[in-house]
């Protein structure tokens, strides 16, 4: 089903999107949520309380071991990644990226904004996911990629672009959750999965609501403005199709009770991981393809030649909860 | 000399000032020679139309998705609505979108090629640019063709919000797809290529052509030196410098542009290629 | 205090002095922690067989290859003839050459695992240290089992001229094989570990730990230095600097080592993999 | 035929050390060249007219397009790579070591002593070759591979090591030249190859003779004593199975003729391409893999015939000053 179809809504709601069933409490209907400004899940998103990566990993995983190093520059610590163990699912490779709780830390980790050499290291670590078998998980926080000098001179485009190419055609499962601040290409660089969840008040966007203020409104003081306008917000993240699944969060938001939160996390990662797991590979593939290349609005006007809904992979239905 | 006065005596519709070297230019004439300046080589934007000409076999363009037109799925509008910014981008330019893709020869290599429109909405990378770029790819794949993606553009396109970001994907996705068949993707990056364009397709061609002091750049040169808050070195995100730091195979000019590019095509074309190598 | 006056106090046979910390430590207490200083945790070098009884289960070891010893291909002779240095190293560590290659378990994982020592002339590579490495990785690739290759060496051996050197692409060709056929290569390197050592298979471990401190370098620090006629920086070719560089995974105590890699092994290991997975 | 056989001399002369029939004007057989002292040929490998890469490719190819950079750091000009045409075998890749002619140039090319990024360069020209099936020709002249700071901590060997790996298991045929000074590890990782050739005065050494000097005989003026130890010479490599075989050069060595010096590498590379491109590449793998197999001499006598020297007390040995 794609996205021409969801938006006008030729879908049955208790599908949501279309892409998932409803099950492991995610909220898969944008209608059944309760609703927020787009300007209260920036700030919500961005929250400096709001359980961070590592936080997150620590709650989610029995054990973590992380692993440094991109194998050419440097090892970036606004990224961090490694090999985790997952109850019921065994070992899967973690890629996330860090913000600091503190000054220090967010100096040290650039405020998670990745350098080159931090996406060069995700890639290393996707493929060895893709080399041992074993599944990808990532968890996307971010401003959005350094935009400093130095990343430009060691071609930052380079390598987000590396980075997108890489999970689209990685062979084990992925499953790529927006935690937080979804930042553009900086983020969409480990947010490439076969099923991508966010947290209900996490935003991913094209860019930050300030940036395109300033572009579009020549002021940066209509964020809010921009922030409605570039649909930026979960809610319209999941009806667009962009994301396949909310992660709901407690009432006052992540932060008020992050262990709730980390909670609802695994039980969706788990839920997920074992549908793709039984999914064979190739089918896996061509679904992951299927579902970015029916992602974005054209209309053509010459008859018979708009795109249909395309038929579902014969394990969908299998699928189903059980 | 002072050409403020000598502007005076050129007609600004028939005549053209160098940036670089000052020479007043005859439109027509800078025209014949692609938009290059004929006394110092500088390098003037030239037209999507235009570098087609330029490129390919005469008359061995068929162009596809002609009818291909943006929708506005976020109900967009800042100081004006999306859809008006785009019938006045089509008025402007007389295209539909930001990207015209057809099926072409270059000496006699069928190729796939897709070259963006700077004109249209600062080249902008909506859902159509995505959709036409990604059909390029997929019809290279099902001709065993090369693809060829001429870059000029700002980015994503922010009217369509996180959709025109997924358009990085998607294409990619198509690209991966060429890259596993063996199949050759050139990537031509002409003045400016920013973004979300350069932070996907662009930056990773087999082979990446750039043309002489195109502006290279992840993000803007503005943000870059205001994230340091000092200025920025000499020729920053200049062809010659992203050459320097290894992120571009060759800076040609124009005017052997189209040569160099058959040089690869004909070294990569299977027919080249001894099948008693393959496996 | 005044250590010079200490250490007469110190019969040396029986005592050693931490070169970090000063401390005095009983030789007997200190081998049974490893050779690890007992009050500020720096790792003195640790002997081949010692490291293969702390990194593998009890009495899981099984030696191969133990009688393969080195020709004179070059008929070389310095000071003293090639021949004749071997058998002092032979007759000074007990060893046949420098690197111990055997069959083991680690955490129940069975493993092949080869351990160079570097009492044996510097732990320098030559024919033997090759063909043993390269034995020990077409072993995994037959067993379908990890390889663990722990690195103490200067560089590739002098005495056996291009043919030590021809041993980093012998034992990378069969470390491809087993990177092809996806099994486990886990690389430790421990201090120094330099030259053509570290330029080939100690630097290309799916992972990479090394030990603190250790000296991990491609040319000598001498040499470093004399290039740029300045002083180096601080911590130079130190694991904990390498590891900032981004070369190493982890920086691995001494006392955590083995249930370290064991993490490792259990994850990689093929039953932890999900077989519906594979193509 | 292996190493061993042939030192003991138990390989039939006109076959020379036993990997090439004597084809295209090559020499196989030691025995047959006129000889010089290792040290005449340390000096002719380096003598600064001799023809270096860029005149060779210039004399070799009709064609020749350079393409820079490893798409990570910086385009190092150290080492020069692109896509060439071969009269009769069409389009190849050819990657090189270039020093300078000028002080100029070799201050601009770092003498020939490649970086960490021009070695991820020649990777990444490897990987062309081998995606759109076209054979890789390497050129060899680097006094070795560039030992400063800068050179360590962006992994100088890391990249050293990748790129040998690269090539052992590279799938299209590959023809490496010794043109001048074959510089250790340096010169290996653009030196493995179906079939390794060197000019008649070309030396491939472990480590420079200097340098060798210096630590065992604890004084530089001594390299040519190091010299004749190492066997470094062309001659001593085709009897060590080193080197497969040995274009001649002019009497007076390469610099006196470089034209009549590139005629005999031209032909040289033309029938040992035709003849690896008539391999199917399988085949081509195996022989690779088995001809760096069985390079090196060990003797391995039956168990317990060797003296085993009676072990100290271990915690002798360990405790020896770091
Ligand atoms: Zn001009
Ligand atoms: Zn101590």
């Amino acid at each position: 089903m794609d996205v021409v179809d969801r938006l006008l809504g030729n879908k049955k709601t208790t599908e949501g999107n279309g892409h998932l069933p409803e099950d492991a409490g995610l909220i898969t209907d944008a209608a059944l949520l309760t609703q927020r400004t787009p300007w209260q899940s920036v700030q919500l998103a961005r929250e400096l309380k709001r359980p961070h990566s590592i936080e997150v990993i620590d709650g989610l995983f029995e054990k973590f071991q992380e692993l440094h190093g991109d194998r050419g520059y440097r090892d970036d610590p606004a990224i961090v990644g490694g090999i985790a163990e997952l109850d019921g699912v065994g070992p899967v490779v973690v890629v996330t990226q860090q913000r600091g709780a503190t000054t220090e830390e967010n100096i040290e980790r650039s405020f998670g904004m990745p350098y080159p050499e931090g996406y060069r290291k995700a890639i290393r670590l996707y493929r060895m996911a893709e080399k041992f078998h074993l599944p990808l998980v990532t968890l996307v926080d971010t401003p959005g990629a350094y935009p400093g000098p130095e990343a430009e001179e060691r071609g930052q485009a380079e390598a987000i672009a590396k980075s997108i190419l890489v999970m689209t055609g990685l062979q084990t499962p992925i499953v790529a959750i927006i935690l937080g601040e979804g930042g553009s290409g900086g983020a969409l660089a480990l947010a490439v999965g076969d099923v991508v969840l966010a947290l209900q008040n996490a935003i991913y966007s094209v860019i930050s609501p300030e940036g395109a203020a300033a572009i579009l409104w020549r002021s940066a003081t209509e964020a809010e403005k921009a922030a409605n306008a570039l649909k930026l917000a979960a809610s319209d993240l999941l009806k667009l199709g962009i994301v396949d699944g909310l992660i709901p969060e407690p009432a006052g938001g992540a932060h008020t009770d992050p262990q709730a939160t980390i909670t609802a996390i695994k039980s969706a990662l788990i839920v997920q991981l074992d549908r793709l797991g039984r999914v064979p590979i190739a089918d896996l593939l061509s679904a992951r393809y299927e579902r970015y290349r029916h992602i974005g609005v054209v209309v053509e006007p010459l008859p018979g030649t708009v795109p249909v809904a395309k038929k579902q992979p014969f394990w969908r239905k299998m699928l189903r909860p059980t | 000399m002072p050409f403020g006065r000598q502007r005076k005596e050129f007609p600004s519709q028939l005549w053209t000032q160098c940036p670089t070297c000052g020479e007043m230019l005859f439109n027509k004439q800078l025209a014949r020679n692609h938009n290059v300046c004929t006394k110092c080589d500088h390098h003037f934007r030239l037209g999507a139309r235009e570098r087609i000409e330029l490129l390919v076999d005469k008359a061995s363009f068929t162009e596809h998705d002609t009818d291909l037109v943006s929708g506005d799925p976020l109900g967009f509008a800042d100081q004006k609505p999306y859809p008006q910014r785009v019938l006045q981008s089509q008025a402007k330019s007389g295209e539909k979108d930001a990207a015209i893709c057809g099926t072409a020869h270059i000496d006699e290599n069928q190729i796939e090629l897709a070259v963006m429109d700077f004109d249209f909405m600062g080249g902008s990378m909506g859902s159509v640019v995505g959709e036409k770029l990604t059909r390029a790819a997929e019809r290279a794949l099902a001709n065993r063709t090369s693809l060829l993606i001429v870059s000029a553009s700002g980015g994503a396109r922010m009217q369509e919000g996180t959709l025109s970001l997924m358009q990085m994907a998607k294409i990619l996705g198509a690209l991966h797809r060429l890259d596993e068949a063996d199949l050759p993707y050139f990537s031509l990056i002409t003045d400016p290529t920013t973004g979300g364009v350069l932070a996907s397709f662009a930056s990773l061609g087999d082979i990446i052509f750039a043309e002489p002091n195109a502006l290279i750049g992840f993000s803007g040169a503005r943000v870059t030196s205001e994230t340091i808050g000092e200025k920025l070195p000499k020729g920053f995100q200049r062809a010659e410098f992203v050459l320097e730091h290894g992120f571009v195979d060759q800076v040609v000019s124009r005017a052997q542009l189209r040569e160099r590019i058959a040089f690869f095509l004909n070294a990569f074309r299977p027919g080249a290629r001894d099948p008693r190598w393959s496996l």
